[in-house]
């Protein structure tokens, strides 16, 4: 067996918790509805974006046990975003700069 | 399919084993040999295919004008040449074949991670090869974009580009859950011993060729889903006349169709990491800059799709950046080139067929590479961009360089599997026909490329036709090499010389099993105790 | 250990995180595209995402990410070996995605009612923006309804193998994968709602 | 022209000698250590290794240096040579080019238009690229210019002709059936003639065969009866036509109403057996429109 992906399948989060994080979701699309309502112009934009990345972040971390999973997971997730970010943001050198 | 399965007559050989017979126990069949087996054939009619549109292409462009086809025909004949070579040749190629051939066996695995998941790959394959292929007898017509399906043109084209990208959609498919597969494998199922370090370099390079596959194809997916979304919907997402921007099209096919270059190249690499070594009796020199480079490419390989785009009116911002990028990219394969040199000091050479086709991917790659360099900075781009020059570097770059290693792998691998081998000098003498071929064919089209002949050009001017009969009569010779070695080899794999288990004395785990390899590869599960050059160390003489 | 008959639960994991990582990156094709058409036509998109029809985004929203939680409380529940509760939450998880369905099914008919679909005459004539707005709209979320769809037979396949008992405390993958795959149906919307909903 | 203005050509081809030069040495010697090595250390020769070092830091430190200092001195030409392809001289003269699937035309500040490019010696060019309908490319190959021509975007290319001459113009990008032919040629005449040339009448020239020409009509339509991109023009008045209308096949007569129909708006009625890749001439005057319409009913 090899050290790099062990195997920690087994472990459980509780009903509590999980309705914890539940009701966090929740609270959290009420309040970007909310802030929509604000007028910020472009701030929108960034303030719901980041709100979305909190609420995914939640359902990442507990929903999908990322927050228990090995290192492994961790890294390949890291790198996954990472490319992603690459790839939307280098189209802007050009989107940005016309 | 498999000419070689009346004479086996060693059991246990993965080539009877129980079970279905017929051509059932071939497409319903889990074992990863089997499956490499399947991919190699089917990628390989693709190529023979392909191949006879490119010697087409270069008759019609032996003289001047019409010569055996029309501007339509040709325009389809390239399109078709350019799609079945990139997505049914070269991209599944060396995964789908070589990869499930090897890669478990070199791992110590008794197969890959998810085996119903790897037929299921190939399935994929073929369904989505079958679209292409129906898309050039219905609708339309045969597609007639370019392998590149650049909008506007794809979007108002009457011919049947619709089928042919939901094909290349499929194909694309199966190459994702095909790097899945292997990275997972890799990961989970490597024998006791066989640490990172001891990874052989063909492994590593399938390692960060799956990477690229994953992160890189689904972007193709959803560029293709566009493209049929503009054509059945009007999305008109692209459609400059209400909002869209061409550009933003390129962008999204080249995020990943550059990185899918080096899908075509990086296994090749592998192979030559692989090759080299065995046939100089001799570690590879820098294991780990090599291993560590084909991470580096695959990673930086995916900053740079910019650099098709130059002249596309793109910001130049982009182009800075995306310029820069490019020749970044440059340095892992330079440490690749300069390190496979080094590992031929001092070594004990022998020069048969496989290690000819590697040492002739050295300066056939290096040529295409250098002229990459070319190509990736911004004033010479401007010149040379969709001109024959361009097509030169990626011939050179894929059929010189992932083409010629995939000759060697056949003739280095191969015979492991029928247990017979090719005959030695008509290997060599095709390998000489091809390699004098080849560089008739295609420096040629450099030349012209620099002269200003475009590429795509059904017609061109009476001064480009010197170079261009040049190069048809290269690809003739090109074609004589080819069918010699083609013929030679499935000959010899069919009635050729008995071969026994490790007839080059290479150290890696497939050498040390019976050949054929039996069906679960290893009797008892292996365990690693030296690296894969360690020649001394796998008691080698 | 390197046995492919030998269940290796973290390998199957490892599998289906990678799948969810190209999934993602399909889905971000659209998102780039969004990003660059939105820094060239703000206005439009705000005028286009006013027109949207908040009350079944934000609904939706909130049905999406309840089924995220039944089924992930399902795999909780199989872990600890309850089988009538993890068929309880897998079947509410399948109600909601069908719910879900349902609402796109009403706000679509909606929209295509006011004449807003892809190439349809109105969005022709009218500003550029707007046309790029709603094709974006309509690919992306009809591209996660799909996704949508998927998961709901995944999990309805894994509460059948449940009930059959192939599925059990000792030996869940399945419906953990499965379950993962919901999770991912729910981040993607996550992200749409704002974007198309709320955007200025 | 003023001496201090270097040209695209003189500001590219450096550059390619340059990365040439270096992949050259650096080609050279590489294959020079591939053939000694293994011809110094064929098996015959050696029938073991004589060395088994798998590593030398130094050595990998050294090449991967040496490339990285190489190609960053590539990206250095490379980038400032394209700068200069992308500042416009401030006297630039204008023309603009007008790519349409198969044919260009450049129109001149005072309204003259013509298929081929004539510049002045010696006075800079900045050449404005408008598509009507796909991607085109506008290619100069003998002063190392392109730049795509995208429908619905702005993009312009400079250069300057030192020598009188004529030079080719290509398309560089692939734009379906006529792509190879749709070149033409910059004309280079000294600046008194092109004054000249300027001035003369027939700017907006009505003849219709000229106009046929000038819009590049011919590159779809013969005029021989032989069935090209489009149908030929031949005996094509008042004949009956089969044409598509959305969908439906239906029969209808080549008269004026249909001619002008299908010059101005091609893709209302498609000719059965071809496809709608005829791009919109709405942008023609009316007189033009009669002047194509009056040439077409003449060709019998
Ligand atoms: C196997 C496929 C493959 C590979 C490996 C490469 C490798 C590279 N390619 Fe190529 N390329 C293609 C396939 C490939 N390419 C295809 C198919 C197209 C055309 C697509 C289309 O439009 O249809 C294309 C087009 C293409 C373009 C766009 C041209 C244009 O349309 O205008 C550019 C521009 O930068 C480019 C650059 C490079 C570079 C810098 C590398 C580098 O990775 C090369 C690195 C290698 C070396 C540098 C040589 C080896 C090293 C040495 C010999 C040591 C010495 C080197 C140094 C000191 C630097 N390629
Ligand atoms: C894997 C990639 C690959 C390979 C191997 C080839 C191989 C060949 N290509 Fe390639 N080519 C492309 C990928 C490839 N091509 C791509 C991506 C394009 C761009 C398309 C586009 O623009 O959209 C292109 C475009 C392209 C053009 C440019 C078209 C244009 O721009 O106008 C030309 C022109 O000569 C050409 C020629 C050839 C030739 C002569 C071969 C030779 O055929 C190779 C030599 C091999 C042989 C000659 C083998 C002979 C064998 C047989 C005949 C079968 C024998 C049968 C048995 C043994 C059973 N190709
Ligand atoms: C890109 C190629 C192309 C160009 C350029 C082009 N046409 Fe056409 N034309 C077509 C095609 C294809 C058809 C048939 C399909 C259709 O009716 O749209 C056609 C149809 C026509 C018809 C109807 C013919 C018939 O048989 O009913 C007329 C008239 C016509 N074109 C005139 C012109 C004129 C005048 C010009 C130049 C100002 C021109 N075309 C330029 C491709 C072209
Ligand atoms: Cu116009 Cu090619
Ligand atoms: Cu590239």
């Amino acid at each position: 067996m090899t050290k790099d992906a062990q195997d920690n399948t087994a472990h459980s989060i509780g009903y509590g918790k999980l309705t914890a994080v539940w009701l966090g979701l929740l609270c959290l699309t009420a309040l970007t509805v909310w802030v929509s309502r604000l007028d910020l112009g472009i701030g929108h934009v960034w303030g719901s974006l980041a709100i979305a990345s909190t609420k995914a972040g939640l359902v990442i971390a507990f929903f999908m046990h990322m927050r228990y999973e090995g290192r492994l997971l961790r890294l390949l997730l890291f790198v996954a975003l990472l490319t992603l970010a690459i790839f939307i943001g280098f189209t802007f050198f050009d989107v940005l700069y016309r | 399919m498999n000419p070689a399965e009346q004479n086996q007559t060693e059991t246990g050989s993965f080539w009877n084993d129980t079970g279905r017979t017929g051509i059932a126990a071939w497409i319903f069949s889990t074992d990863h040999k089997r499956i490499g087996l399947l991919y190699f054939y089917s990628v390989l009619s693709f190529f023979l295919i392909a191949v006879v549109l490119g010697v087409l292409l270069r008759i019609e462009l032996m003289a001047p004008g019409r010569t055996i086809m029309g501007p339509q025909a040709y325009n389809a004949v390239f399109t078709v040449h350019g799609v079945l070579m990139i997505f049914l040749f070269i991209i599944p190629g060396f995964p789908g074949s070589f990869g499930n051939l090897i890669m478990p066996i070199q791992i110590g695995a008794r197969d890959v991670a998810f085996p119903r998941l790897n037929l299921f790959s190939w399935w994929l394959y073929i369904v989505g090869a079958a679209a292409i292929v129906t898309s050039l007898f219905t609708g339309g017509g045969p597609p007639d974009t370019g392998w590149t399906f650049y909008v506007p043109f794809s979007a108002r084209t009457g011919t049947n580009v619709t089928l042919a990208v939901l094909g290349v959609f499929i194909v694309g498919f199966s190459s994702i859950l095909t790097g899945v597969n292997f990275i997972t494998t890799i990961h989970r199922l490597r024998a006791p011993g066989m640490t990172w370090k001891r990874l052989p370099l063909f492994v590593w390079s399938l390692y960060a060729t799956a990477w690229v596959q994953i992160l890189a194809t689904p972007i193709l997916g959803i560029t293709l889903v566009l493209v049929i979304a503009e054509r059945v919907l009007g999305a008109g997402l692209f459609d400059p006349g209400r909002g869209g921007d061409p550009i933003m099209f390129q962008h999204l096919f080249w995020i990943y169709s550059h990185p899918a270059v080096y899908i075509m190249i990086l296994p090749a690499m592998g192979v030559v990491s692989e090759i080299i070594p065995v046939f100089a009796r001799k570690p590879v020199f820098g294991y780990n800059m090599i291993a560590f480079s084909s991470l580096a490419i695959a990673a930086a390989g995916s900053l740079v799709w910019g650099h098709h785009m130059y002249t596309s009116g793109m910001s130049d911002t982009a182009i800075l950046v995306f310029s820069f990028l490019t020749f970044i990219v440059a340095i892992p394969s330079a440490i690749k080139v300069f390190n496979w040199v080094s590992t031929l000091y001092k070594g004990s050479i022998s020069l048969e067929a496989p290690m000819l086709f590697i040492l002739s991917f050295i300066l056939l790659f290096s040529i295409g590479g250098l002229t990459g360099l070319i190509l990736g900075a911004a004033a010479t781009d401007i010149h040379v961009h969709d001109t024959q020059f361009v097509v030169g570097h990626f011939h050179y770059t894929i059929f010189g360089g992932a083409g010629f290693t995939f000759f060697g792998a056949m003739h280095y691998w191969l015979p492991k599997f029928y247990g017979r081998r090719y005959a030695e000098k008509p290997a060599v003498i095709g390998w000489a026909l091809m390699f004098v071929g080849f560089n008739i064919t295609y420096f040629s089209m450099m030349v012209l490329g620099l002269k200003g002949m475009p590429r795509r050009y059904y017609d061109y001017l009476p001064e480009f036709a010197p170079l261009n009969l040049t190069s048809t009569i290269g690809s003739w010779i090109l074609v004589g090499g080819l069918v010699l070695i083609l013929v030679n080899l499935f000959r010899g794999l069919r009635s050729g010389d008995p071969v026994g288990q490790n007839p080059w004395g290479g150290a890696t785990l497939e050498w040390s099993i019976p050949t054929p390899p039996p069906t679960e590869n290893f009797s008892a599960d292996p365990v690693v105790t030296h690296g894969p050059y360690d020649f001394k160390g796998a008691g080698i003489p | 250990m390197s046995h492919p008959l030998h269940k290796d639960y973290a390998g199957a994991k490892l599998g289906m995180w990678l799948f969810l990582f190209t999934e993602l990156i399909l889905f971000s094709g659209l998102f780039l595209l969004y990003g660059a058409y939105l820094a060239r036509y703000p206005h439009e998109f705000a005028a286009a995402g006013r027109e949207m029809h908040l009350f079944f985004g934000t609904l939706n929203t909130a049905i999406l990410i309840t089924s995220s939680l039944l089924v992930a409380m399902a795999v909780t529940a199989i872990q600890r070996d309850e089988r009538r509760t993890t068929l309880l939450l897998l079947g509410g998880t399948v109600l909601c995605a069908a719910v879900f369905l349902f609402n796109k099914y009403l706000e679509w008919s909606a929209e295509i009612g006011r004449g807003i679909y892809p190439g349809s005459p109105k969005l022709v004539a009218g500003p550029p923006g707007e046309s790029v707005f709603y094709g974006l709209y309509y690919l992306t979320v009809g591209l996660h309804g799909l996704h949508v769809l998927v998961g709901g037979t995944l999990l309805t396949v894994v509460a059948l193998r449940v009930r059959r008992g192939t599925i059990h405390g000792g030996d869940y993958v399945w419906l953990e994968n499965g379950a993962l795959y919901w999770h991912l149906v729910d981040l993607i919307w996550i992200f749409i709602f704002p974007l198309y909903y709320l955007i200025l | 022209m003023n001496p201090s203005l270097i040209t695209t050509t003189q500001a590219v081809d450096p550059v390619f000698k340059f990365i040439f030069g270096a992949s050259i040495i650096l080609l050279f010697g590489i294959t020079a250590a591939t053939v000694t090595f293994v011809i110094r250390y064929r098996r015959s020769r050696a029938p073991e290794p004589t060395s088994l070092t798998s590593t030398n830091i130094w050595l990998e430190i050294v090449w991967t240096a040496l490339p990285t200092v190489l190609v960053m001195a590539m990206f250095y030409y490379g980038w400032s040579g394209y700068l200069s392809l992308r500042n416009v001289p401030k006297d630039a003269l204008e023309v603009t080019a007008t790519a349409r699937m198969w044919s260009w035309n450049f129109t001149y500040a005072n309204g003259k238009s013509s298929p081929k490019l004539y510049v002045p010696v010696g006075k800079p060019v900045v050449v404005n690229l408008v598509s009507q309908d796909v991607l085109h490319g506008f290619f100069i190959p003998a002063f190392r210019v392109k730049r795509d021509v995208v429908p619905g975007m702005k993009n312009h290319v400079w250069f300057v002709a030192e020598r009188a001459g004529s030079y080719d113009l290509f398309c560089s990008v692939y734009c379906g059936t006529g792509h190879s032919n749709m070149i033409s040629t910059v004309e280079a005449v000294t600046p008194a003639a092109f004054a000249a040339w300027l001035q003369q009448e027939g700017g907006a020239e009505h003849g219709g065969k000229e106009l046929l020409e000038k819009l590049g009509c011919l590159g779809c339509h013969s005029l021989d009866g032989s069935r090209g991109v489009g149908p030929t023009f031949k005996g094509l008045y008042n004949s009956r036509v089969k044409v598509r209308q959305n969908g439906r096949l239906l029969t209808v007569t080549a008269d004026d109403a249909y001619l002008r129909e299908s010059i101005r708006a091609p893709a209302a009625k498609v000719v059965d057996g071809f496809q709608p890749v005829m791009p919109a001439f709405g942008d023609l005057k009316d007189e033009e429109v009669a002047a194509l319409v009056e040439f077409i009913e003449g060709v019998r």
